[in-house]
């Protein structure tokens, strides 16, 4: 089958080096500590982030760092034929440890010792079609990623950097950028690519298929193209959403002290730690509720050698 | 007293339920001296049992049967299925027990109680007599007592496929006796003349078989199950005396006294020939007994 | 399941009665009056893949329902009708506690409580005795896709189940309705309720066209189009209202933090006619049946301003997406 | 075990055939028929109950209303077996589970998982939980064999199981459905009446306390049948109500009721 037709265009129109639209947008899931959605053509990914909480399993718990943990759902409409059993099988599981392990690598886990950060990744539509779910469940890691990069940040966890991912493919002999599903399922070479742009590092690299080394860097430099592409509209949109942030605030003429007390009271609730935007620095308390009496047991710039002040 | 230790002194100061919890070993054998048994049985006798037919009206046959506390629901149902290539003039049964968590405290939802299938392999081999190694209930084999080639309909177009299930509604010891008890009468006594069967070739329907149609079983299993003890054989134990005292024999014998099973399944006590002929002999003595518990719910039935 | 939730929100003494009090004196802690509910917003075609779909928001509650067609077999007992499956999936996104099975339970409450409020009955064979009456055809052109409405639903209690049969006995639509809680700030049946009716009134059915000549046992062969559909109407699904007792007065459209206070609730769906088309009651706490009674009513006159508002916003959805 | 896997496809049970004509006796708008089993429209079916069934349990009954057979057991209290979070109130954990035999088409029970959800709620709220803080009570209910209004009889044997059991409750929970057939409503509906309902109300209350613990309503329904259909009710939940009373004090624990 011809992927790339003479005039160099894909079976969906895109050149070889253009993406699927993308599109980001916070705060979705108003009870989430941070939450996002995430689009890559058809492909639409809900990432929820609860935490840094308290660990509920005690024995889980470690003392030097937080614990990251991800859950891979799809919901039952996602894909063209309706599945049946969706939850907990190998493929979701696989998905999740992916995920799990990407985002770990970027969260400075040890800032936030004996808490546990929850990514709940939802997929609502994956692309593909009238497609088998299997295979529609694999072209959507990397919207869960960019999705769950986004909530992370929504919630102001620490990271090193965001983590973007995007992937490429080789068919037709022409390396192609962000393969859809009728590409994703030729069986061609499938690089999906996961990096934090800033540090210029890889923390996940996936392919399965046979490739000679030198066409290999090719795609993959690609790939790294689109990874950074899709870094420099999360922050776009990020930038975004701090500015209304900003926006809201200033209308309304509520003081920082004021709205920290906001986010105190809620936090006193839950027996979590808590971490607030704080005139462009992050804040990180931990609040514990003892009875009805608020006590903070932590407070932490997460930019380093900024001192926070903050005053009750 | 005979008791292996000290606790003889005890049982003189103790109130009897404590001792009972506390010693239970040496509680009942305080009584197998006396050659009674704490419910008031002897060593050998069997508990009150009885019998009674047509319990299920939804079934296609049932029994209830009550040994002691010990109850069992059996009950058939008949469906119509395509018979396998393989035997083509044969039906099938599928034998099934079942224990609800509601039959004993041990037993909780969503996880099947260890006897149960135990006592379904069990059940399965006796009624279906049939030694191979299948791994399947599912037995197309015609050398059991039941004929298979009788719940034929239309060779190789129909048969019946019988699902018989029984189920354990209270659990006090001895279920495979009880549960082989309820499953017989419910084998041969399934009405199962009612139905009509689409014909395909006339396009109409025709009645393939009018009137009642009993199955006939070749010889009737009765199993007793005993416990092995020291010296002492107890027949038909409780729940209780089960868990304590962990060696079993369970002896099937067939209506002309036929041995059709024996299963011994390990516990600390070896059984000697001598001990397994004197189940045998009580075997024997019991399959007498049930065969009258039996023809009376049988002549209960018809008289209805 | 009260015990369930009121652990997730974990509210302090004073904040219980902070509620419980704002309750009694009539203004809850949002503003709201106890029967007022939240504002809420339809979105519907969000899910590009099924036949229907809508998003339905109410405060932070957020839930998406979609509806799959099928084309299946009608069973042996009822020839004649399709099949209408209902099932609900709590994602963890909308609390940490639906992570792995946890939300099994609460997914199971609410499908069978939406199964009993929208299809009648065990069997689904709820009020299916009523005729489906054609209406004429508005047949109008839409950029790609001709649209042909014809009222499908034309039972009180929601889903007529004979119109989706296509050859009787042999060939029936099969509806996969989807619910899926996004997230959750309590009174989850009422919004899911809502997505419901909004994404049925989303949906197209492709039309089918039957190959004559098929005939005894064989299987019809059929001609799924592509461009004409069929639409339901469905002012007539009822909408699930739900009342939650807290204290002595009951709430309507109640956030998570009001349910955990709850000592009951009743779910009762009313039709556009006022007509109750299923009702059950949570909770554990007894009622009054004059209390019950007195909910219905209550319930009755709520529901006339749901309805309007649903319809309202479902139309300016229709609209909207037409449009894009 | 292996028998049960598989063996429903290539398998038919031969009854549903004869049920379909069984339709036409009860014409929609047609007033005037006669009950299968004769009883008048708002005549339950008799009730016979007796405790004590399951020796093993704490507490058990067992319920025959015509053809539906139903025992509970009850448990406990007993430790929680769930490493579960302290609770100074006791849990309550309901099972309900149906015989493969019980249903006219074999296996059919399986379709009623809501019930032990159902069941729990509908005795949550007359149970004195707070008698057995940190334990469980276990109630455990096997259909024997469903013969319509399965769940109302279900609730009413295991509130008396319960009874049996000693467990503290506020009062006896007795249940009773109806169907609206036509015109009409039809208490304590057998299995037949229920397939061709139009709709259907259970009601299941604490008589001595006059308060409805569940409610269930399907079918459309307008006010005064709403009213009438939960008046009936009522008034049969307060008549079972007795005779379950009258079995737990072992005096005549058949009766007949109108």
């Amino acid at each position: 089958m011809e992927y790339v037709s003479p005039e160099g265009l894909r079976l969906d129109g895109r050149r070889p080096m253009e993406m699927r639209q993308i599109r980001g947008e916070i705060g979705v899931v108003d009870k989430a500590d941070g939450s996002a959605v995430f689009e890559m053509g058809n492909t639409k990914v809900i990432a929820a982030v609860y935490g840094p909480r308290e660990v509920p399993n005690r024995s889980q718990q470690m003392n030097d760092r937080a614990l990251v943990r991800c859950e891979y759902t799809m919901a039952n409409f996602s894909t063209g034929d309706r599945m049946r059993k969706p939850k907990g099988d190998r493929r979701s599981t696989e998905i999740s440890l992916v995920i799990r392990q990407t985002m770990e690598a970027c969260i400075m886990t040890h800032l936030m010792p004996r808490t546990q950060i929850d990514i709940f990744v939802q997929v609502l539509q994956a692309d593909g079609g009238k497609s088998r779910c299997l295979i529609a469940a694999v072209g959507t890691r990397s919207a869960c990623i960019n999705a769950a990069t986004l909530a992370l940040s929504d919630a102001g966890i620490p990271m090193r950097d965001l983590v973007t991912s995007c992937s490429a493919g080789y068919l037709n002999s022409t390396p192609l950028l962000d393969l859809n599903y009728v590409e994703d399922s030729a069986g061609g070479a499938d690089v999906t690519l996961g990096i934090m742009p800033k540090l210029d590092k890889v923390t996940l690299l996936q392919m399965d298929a046979k490739l000679p080394l030198d066409i290999f860097e090719n795609v993959m430099q690609l790939a790294i193209e689109g990874c950074k592409a899709v870094a420099t509209y999360i922050r776009q949109v990020l930038l975004e959403n701090t500015k209304q942030l900003e926006y809201r605030r200033g209308t309304h003429g509520q003081s920082p002290a004021y709205s920290a007390f906001k986010v105190l009271f809620s936090a006193a609730r839950r027996f979590i730690a808590v971490l607030m935007k704080f005139d462009g620095g992050y804040i990180m308390e931990t609040v514990f509720d003892e009875g009805s009496r608020l006590k903070i047991k932590h407070i932490q710039s997460s930019i380093p050698n900024q001192r926070a002040v903050f005053r009750f | 007293m005979g008791l292996p230790d000290g606790s003889g002194d005890l049982l003189s100061k103790m109130d009897g339920d404590a001792f009972r919890r506390l010693f239970p070993l040496q509680f009942y054998e305080s009584h197998f001296v006396k050659s009674t048994r704490p419910d008031g049985r002897s060593l050998t006798e069997a508990r009150e049992t009885s019998s009674a037919l047509g319990a299920v009206a939804s079934a296609d046959g049932s029994a209830l049967v009550k040994i002691g506390s010990t109850t069992m629901l059996a009950a058939i149902k008949m469906e119509v299925m395509t018979p396998p290539t393989e035997s083509p003039d044969e039906g099938c049964i599928a034998i099934d027990f079942h224990m609800p968590p509601i039959c004993s405290p041990t037993v909780r939802p969503g996880r099947p109680a260890d006897a149960a299938p135990v006592v379904s392999k069990q059940l399965s081999d006796t009624i279906l007599r049939h030694y191979g190694n299948l791994p399947v209930v599912f037995v197309y084999c015609s050398s059991g007592m039941i004929n298979l080639k009788e719940l034929s309909l239309i060779s190789g177009k129909a048969a019946w496929m019988a699902y018989l299930d029984i189920y354990c509604l209270d659990a006090d010891g001895a279920l495979f006796d009880a549960a082989l008890l309820s499953a017989i009468p419910v084998v041969s006594m399934n009405d199962e003349g009612k139905v009509v069967v689409m014909s395909e070739e006339q396009g109409g329907k025709e009645a393939v078989n009018n009137g009642k149609r009993k199955l006939t079983l070749s010889s009737i299993p009765f199993s007793l199950t005993c416990i092995l003890h020291k010296k002492y054989i107890l027949a038909d134990p409780t729940a209780e005396e089960e868990s304590i005292m962990e060696t079993l024999v369970t002896v099937v014998l067939d209506s002309s006294g036929q041995l059709v099973s024996l299963y011994k399944p390990g516990g600390p006590v070896l059984a000697y020939t001598s001990a397994i002929q004197d189940c045998v002999a009580l075997t024997r003595q019991r399959a007498r007994e049930l065969q009258a518990i039996l023809d009376e719910a049988i002549s209960g039935m018809e008289v209805d | 399941m009260k015990l369930i939730i009121s652990e997730m929100v974990g509210l302090s003494i004073g904040e219980k009665h902070f509620i419980q009090g704002g309750i009694a004196q009539d203004i809850r802690s949002d503003g709201r009056k106890r029967l007022t509910p939240r504002p809420i917003n339809v979105k519907t075609g969000v899910i590009s893949q099924a036949n229907g779909s809508a998003r339905v928001r109410m405060g932070a509650t957020d839930v998406i329902a979609s509806v799959k067609a099928e084309l299946g077999r009608p069973t042996a007992l009822q020839p004649d009708k399709g099949k209408v499956f209902i099932n609900v999936d709590c994602s963890p996104t909308a609390a940490p506690m639906f992570e792995g099975r946890g939300g099994e339970e609460l997914s199971a409450e609410l499908s069978v409580a939406l199964r009993h409020c929208l299809l009648g009955g065990k069997s689904g064979s709820g009020l299916s005795s009523l005729l489906a009456i054609v209406s004429q055809w508005n047949v109008f052109e839409s950029n790609c896709r001709v649209k042909i409405w014809v009222p499908l639903f034309v039972s009180g209690a929601g889903i007529e189940l004979s119109s989706l049969v296509v050859v009787e006995g042999k060939i029936c639509w099969d509806l996969y309705i989807d619910g899926l809680v996004v997230s959750s700030d309590g009174n989850l049946l009422d919004a899911l309720g809502a997505a419901i009716k909004a994404a049925l009134s989303n949906t197209g059915i492709p039309r089918v066209n039957v190959a004559a000549g098929a005939s005894g046992d064989e299987q019809p062969e059929v001609d799924v189009s592509d461009e004409e559909f069929l639409q339901f109407d469905t002012s007539k699904v009822p909408v699930i209202v739900t009342l939650t007792k807290v204290g002595k007065h009951y709430i309507v459209d109640a956030t998570s933090e009001e349910e955990s206070q709850m000592s009951s609730a009743v779910s009762i769906s009313v039709n556009r006619q006022g007509h109750i088309c299923g009702l059950t009651k949570r909770g554990g706490a007894g009622l009054d049946p004059s209390i019950i009674l007195d909910m219905v009513s209550v319930a009755k006159t709520v529901s006339e301003q749901l309805i309007n508002t649903l319809d309202s916003q479902i139309a300016a959805a229709e609209a909207g997406e037409d449009e894009s | 075990m292996a028998g049960k896997g598989g063996a429903t496809s290539s398998t038919y049970a031969p009854s549903p055939t004869t049920q379909k004509t069984k339709s036409l006796i009860f014409g929609n708008n047609d007033v005037d028929w006669v009950r299968s089993d004769g009883r008048e429209f708002h005549q339950c079916r008799p009730a016979f109950f007796k405790t004590g069934a399951v020796n093993c349990a704490s507490g058990s009954a067992y319920a025959e209303f015509g053809n539906t057979k139903v025992i509970v057991s009850v448990f406990g209290p007993r430790e929680s077996k769930k490493a579960m979070m302290y609770s100074d109130i006791g849990r309550l954990n309901c099972d309900v589970s149906y015989t493969t035999f019980a249903t006219p088409v074999r296996g059919q029970g399986l379709d009623h998982k809501e019930f032990s959800s159902m069941l729990h709620k509908a005795l949550e709220g007359a149970i004195i939980l707070d008698t057995f803080p940190k334990t469980t009570v276990d109630v455990f209910a096997l259909v024997l064999e469903s013969g319509g209004s399965d769940f109302p009889v279900i609730i009413s044997c295991a509130s008396l199981a319960l009874a049996d059991a000693g467990i503290m409750m506020y009062d006896l929970v007795a249940s009773v459905s109806v169907s609206c057939l036509g015109k009409n409503l039809v208490i304590d509906p057998v299995l037949e009446e229920e397939s061709y309902q139009d709709g259907s109300l259970m009601l299941t209350c604490m008589p001595s306390r006059y308060e409805v613990t569940q409610l269930t309503i399907t079918g459309e329904w307008s006010t005064p049948k709403l009213n009438e259909g939960m008046q009936i009710c009522l008034d049969a939940c307060a008549k079972l109500a007795e005779i379950m009373r009258a079995c737990l004090k072992g005096t005549n624990s058949t009766l007949e009721e109108s």
